[in-house]
């Protein structure tokens, strides 16, 4: 395994003065693709923004992508795309032009763009029609074009599917499934969990700042919608085991691939499947 | 460092044209100062006349504050502001480009509120050349100074009222050079006024030092 | 003379008034540190 | 179904956790500064007592021993008080808040020391500078027949308040310790910067403009003996006074940061307490499972 691609030990945010993160420890490997969960408030959101170098690390040590985030933040901030709850865009610029800003701003080749955009459903007439006048919906799905283009090795999610219609969510999980094989690292940010959960190889419970519980969900292949996943997952704090109990009724008809050794030796936590098919973290 | 000017520069004017702030609301604002001015001081032409530098530019430093203003707006949604910092351009880079775009706004603005004094005042010019050389150096140092602060206050609470407070002191050496410097341009003893170009030139040379050593530190307190 | 003597008086007493606030509000902090010290059994000063 | 063991074991996982990640709030090391030794704080006794008595000096000698000027009269006595004052603000206490803002800029120096230090020679300054402007134009008063003329030293020194005032608004605004001192270190810098510029300004504004008064306070006339002494006495009796307000307006701005963070650390400890309890994962119906076992 090469450097891990999230390393924070014990690292406390300030923000105010209010402590945003109160200690928080994470590991993350390169390829993973892990779901942040929580109560409104738990600092979710903060999390992601640490990641991304928009906290300061009152406390604690946080490296991201190699780099130490108080020293070397330029540099983590290259291989780092982060998608918001208000997406970045101009209101007066064209949904081209905006990309092609922030393309040419992030020194990535704007070449790209229009893939991007076909694969998001946003391309061709969209391209032309100021930002100002697209959709909540529309406006997430270019942002998430703009990740697309520019693949950063990290992707931070914060509440992707958001305004998301089912079309919308299918695209944001064949992007995420796409960006996790080709080897970039996903950090998503939700609460929307069934849709969450499936994209997802490791599960974060954060709560009041802290990181409270880390459990490995035995997520099979994504692909069609008619995925299932597995949950051997402990959801930690809370108790409730999530014993193999699929995502949907109506998606038990598709098999699962490969068997319950297989999916979980590959999760990097480690899990212990114990006879009785319950896992513990 | 100058690609990202460019770059800031471009897409700020390209958003200006697109809504037309400028065009539509601060042009009109100044003519409008103008006429204000001809109320206060009476319709007789000449208390209008001694009076015009110092007008000229009062109108400047009000649409520099709203110039600023309005640049640093368009980046206040959230989103915007982590994806500006988060893409890595060069803080020098963002600053001289919104120095470059403020600037370009401004001296349009004063081409405008310099025929509206010579028409609605009837001040005639005898040698334009101070008029042009003040304009150019007071505006870049004004933009220059108005971004600082500008960048200063963004994302503060109170940054309306925090704006004037921190940005008209420092501007007043512009407001006196310039003020000296149009009237020499109005009455056209050139030779009296290479002092006050030089102060204005001081001041922005000056400004624009600053903005680029000052301006790392500043973005990465965000 | 009068403008002279003004000129002492304000002088004099405004910096006399700005001495003694700096002194009070020195000393409330300081006990406030300390009671604050009390609590928590350990310091909260910090230089 | 899952055993119960495992779920007790899985219980005693997160308690573990959560535990952990008290103790290591609580141990957290707060560095404890010498809290002023009597040594220290005789010594600031000291000056502050020096201080006094050098200015009932200056007063006792300024208002009553010197001659009369022969051109001024009496007016002249204001002499023993405005230059002093007003070189304290500019040239010391102005002069010692930009270069500790810079100070605190420039990563390698960058201390908190130095953010306090600017905020309260700031603050000093700007006492010291509003009384200039005060004996100036009382100064002004009869020779002018009026307060305030647009004198040259007078208007840049009202201008240098105003600037001054600007880094207080910007203190006073912002919350986050971090960003607050970054920001009126950059607006001190950059107000500092622009003294000479408002100086030269108003200056040649003053002068080109007419010629400059011939009372002009700022011209201090020659003078020597007595005079001299004193004045030379004024300089010494303000800047003793000036360093020891310096030292008490540092102390408090150093027990003032300690207080918000010691509340801090109190909010830290509440919201890692907060997490023990309440954190759980919201699951869809279906999916929760009842915990069963014995």
């Amino acid at each position: 395994m090469s450097t891990p691609a999230i390393v924070l030990k014990s690292v406390v945010s300030i923000v105010g003065q209010f402590p945003v993160l109160a200690g928080v420890d994470l590991r993350v490997e390169r390829g993973e693709v892990v779901v942040v969960e929580g109560p409104n408030g738990a600092g979710k959101s903060s999390l992601l923004r640490l990641c991304a170098g928009l906290l300061p690390v009152s406390r604690g040590e946080a490296q991201v992508a190699g780099y130490d985030l108080q020293e070397g933040r330029d540099g983590a901030r290259k291989h780092i795309g982060l998608l918001g709850h208000s997406p970045a865009l101009y209101d007066d610029l064209t949904v081209w032009e905006n990309l092609v800003f922030h393309m040419k701003a992030a020194r990535a080749d704007p070449a790209r763009i229009p893939m991007a955009l076909e694969r998001l459903g946003v391309g061709g007439r969209l391209e032309s029609t100021r930002a100002g006048l697209l959709s909540a919906g529309q406006r997430r799905r270019v942002a998430i074009a703009f990740l697309v283009a520019r693949h950063p090795e990290i992707w931070l999610l914060d509440e992707p599917h958001a305004s998301l219609d089912a079309e919308g969510r299918e695209m944001l999980g064949e992007t995420v499934a796409q960006a996790a094989a080709a080897g970039s690292t996903v950090l998503i940010a939700s609460h929307e969990l069934e849709e969450a959960l499936v994209l997802a190889s490791r599960v974060v419970s954060i709560s009041g700042g802290v990181v409270v519980g880390d459990g490995v969900t035995a997520a099979s292949r994504i692909g069609s919608r008619a995925g299932t996943a597995r949950f051997g997952a402990v959801a930690a704090g809370t108790g409730q085991i999530l014993a193999e109990h699929s995502l949907h009724q109506d998606l038990l008809q598709a098999p699962v691939q490969g068997t319950d050794q297989e999916i979980l030796r590959d999760s990097p936590q480690g899990l212990r499947p114990s006879e009785d098919g319950c896992n513990v973290a | 460092m100058l690609r990202d000017t460019l770059l800031v520069a471009g897409k700020d004017l390209r958003i200006e044209l697109r809504s037309r702030v400028v065009i539509n609301q601060m042009a009109p604002f100044a003519l409008l100062v103008l006429v204000l001015f001809a109320f206060a001081l009476g319709p007789d032409r000449n208390p209008l006349i001694t009076a015009a530098p110092g007008l000229f530019w009062m109108a400047v430093l009000f649409s520099t504050m709203f110039a600023v203003q309005r640049s640093f707006s368009l980046e206040s949604a959230e989103g915007l502001h982590d994806s500006m910092v988060l893409a890595g351009i060069d803080p020098a880079g963002f600053f001289a480009g919104k120095l470059l775009a403020i600037g370009c706004e401004l001296f349009a603005l004063e081409v405008l509120v310099t025929s509206g004094i010579i028409v609605l005042y009837g001040a005639h010019v005898k040698s334009p050349a101070e008029l042009l050389v003040s304009g150019i150096l007071g505006t870049v140092g004004l933009a220059a100074a108005g971004t600082i602060y500008g960048a200063l206050v963004s994302g503060m609470r109170l940054r309306e009222t925090l704006l004037p407070l921190l940005f008209l002191p420092v501007a007043s050496p512009v407001l006196i050079a310039g003020t000296r410097a149009w009237q020499i341009g109005l009455q056209g003893n050139s030779s009296a006024s290479s002092p006050w170009l030089g102060l204005l030139g001081a001041f922005a040379a000056l400004y624009i030092c600053a903005g680029i050593v000052l301006y790392g530190p500043m973005e990465d307190m965000k | 003379m009068k403008y002279i003597y003004a000129g002492y008086i304000i002088a004099l007493a405004v910096l006399f008034l700005y001495g003694v606030t700096l002194m009070v509000r020195r000393a409330r902090l300081e006990k406030a540190a300390r009671t604050l010290e009390m609590e928590n059994g350990r310091s909260v000063l910090r230089d | 179904m899952c055993s119960l063991e495992s779920l007790l074991e899985v219980m005693a996982t997160i308690d573990k956790a959560i535990d952990k990640r008290r103790t290591v709030m609580a141990a957290e090391p707060v560095t404890r500064p010498a809290p002023w030794s009597a040594r220290r704080n005789r010594w600031v006794r000291a000056i502050g007592v020096a201080a006094i008595l050098a200015i009932a000096l200056d007063v006792y000698l300024g208002l009553w021993v010197t001659p009369p000027d022969k051109v001024q009269g009496n007016l002249v006595r204001l002499l023993y008080i405005h230059p002093a004052l007003a070189t304290v603000a500019l040239y010391v206490a102005f002069a010692l808040a930009a270069l500790s803002s810079a100070l605190w800029l420039w990563r390698r120096t960058r201390a908190p020391f130095f953010d306090r230090l600017a905020a309260a020679s700031v603050e000093t300054g700007i006492v010291f500078i509003a009384l200039t402007i005060v004996t100036g134009s009382l100064w002004g008063r009869p020779v002018w027949g009026v307060y305030w003329t647009w004198d040259a030293t007078l208007t840049s020194t009202a201008l240098l308040l105003l600037l001054f005032l600007g880094y207080v608004a910007i203190r006073k605004s912002t919350a986050d310790p971090q960003r607050r001192a970054r920001r009126s270190a950059i607006t001190a810098l950059v107000a500092f910067m622009d003294v000479p510029l408002i100086q030269f300004s108003v200056l040649w504004w003053k002068t080109l403009h007419q010629k400059s008064t011939v009372l002009n306070p700022s011209l201090t006339p020659k003078i020597g003996g007595i005079m001299g002494a004193t004045l030379a006495l004024s300089f010494v009796a303000f800047l003793l006074l000036f360093v020891w307000m310096l030292i008490n307006r540092y102390r408090i701005e150093v027990l003032k940061e300690s207080l918000e963070g010691a509340e801090m650390e109190v909010a830290i400890r509440e919201r890692v307490a907060e997490a023990g309890t309440s954190g759980h994962l919201e699951l869809p119906a279906d999916l929760r499972v009842p915990v069963s076992g014995g």
